[in-house]
């Protein structure tokens, strides 16, 4: 499972994307994502919001994840 | 009805464009907003300003929202083009745009196209000063 | 401060040349507005519209209104141009249009140069139809 | 005492200016002006609204006019 990440989710990471760990369980819902991710990456916590998309669409924190689904971290948006 | 949306992500904006783009016969207004870089953000002079995108996603959501713009108001052609990339001082760094019968409907849809695209669009924006880069809005 | 406002009366406009026009290195948003001629008004096929002026006037008038919106905002540019003569349909007959730092600014003070436009500066606009012509607005 | 005369006021005048005949009394208001036009002319009193620009500024009823006042009928403005 793999996660896309832009903006200042990337430079935290260092990294435009990160791969879940095939032997730890990997999360079920968008929740269970963040709270990894913030758990590896203490500074995502930080941030003034953090969202997730999963197939390109914003995903609510009930929303469950599969293997094969396209994730994205979306970091405080700031276009225009 | 997507022929009269025209969405995009480009690297490069050019503004004389959009007018003929919104052009149409039923219209008689077309409001364009424009939005560059400026050379100062609270007091702090800006090098340049730098534009990542995921651009699946923000293709999406500008659509939705030229979608939403067109169910709220009659509108006979609407744009949306933002742009990826460092951007210089004055450079523009999107367009947005609408044409309508009388003039109530293409300023209220103008205003919502930029007011929406900055609250959705995976679009982030890095401020490039002298000695710092800060990516805007991030921390509260 | 005149350098900053663009006021002209023309017989042909030039949309593409506005935003130049507009764009300052402190303006973080350009909002201007297009007025063009509509096919049709009230389900009648419009062929053309005329346009005659009381220029000296007409210029003064235009000024009054862009003094007026650079008080209101803060604004570093202005532009204020309307043409005169006959214009066929889709033709732009005017543009105004305002830079600024924030997007609240040169949103509204581009709507109320139209709008003010619109009630005070002496144009007159006649509709011709296929069998008839009209003065707009003169009878109640 | 000239006055100029554009858009429908044109149009009901037959001209692009109207000439106060010298031997009547000359209007000595912007008042007393229009009167004069909407007696010789009654289509103007048909008008939505009718102005008066004296030296190409909107004039008020009780502003002066004399001869050499560059003055104007303004008919209801529709630009834009």
């Amino acid at each position: 499972m793999e996660v896309l990440l832009f903006g200042i989710a990337k430079d935290i990471v260092g990294s435009s994307s990160y791969r879940f760990n095939d032997k730890e369980p990997k999360p079920l819902t968008v929740k269970e994502l963040k709270g990894k991710m913030r758990q590896a990456f203490p500074e995502l916590g930080k941030l003034s919001s953090l969202a997730v998309a999963v197939n390109s669409e914003y995903a609510e924190d009930h929303t469950s994840v599969v293997s094969g689904d396209e994730i994205a971290l979306i970091p405080p948006v700031s276009g225009g | 009805m997507n022929h009269i949306k025209k969405i995009e992500i480009v690297d490069q904006i050019d503004v004389s464009q959009v007018y003929d783009e919104l052009s149409h016969a039923n219209s008689g207004g077309v409001c364009v907003f424009v939005g560059s870089v400026r050379e100062f953000t609270q007091n702090e002079q800006v090098v340049a300003l730098e534009f990542e995108t995921y651009k699946a996603m923000a293709l999406k959501e500008m659509a939705k929202i030229a979608d939403e713009a067109c169910e709220k108001w009659q509108l006979n052609k609407v744009v949306i083009r933002h742009a990826v990339g460092r951007k210089e001082v004055q450079e523009p760094v999107v367009v947005v745009g609408a044409s309508s019968g009388h003039r109530d409907g293409c300023f209220e849809a103008c205003r919502f196209l930029i007011d929406t695209l900055k609250d959705t669009v995976p679009i982030w924006k890095k401020e490039i000063f002298k000695n710092k880069e800060v990516w805007v809005s991030s921390t509260p």
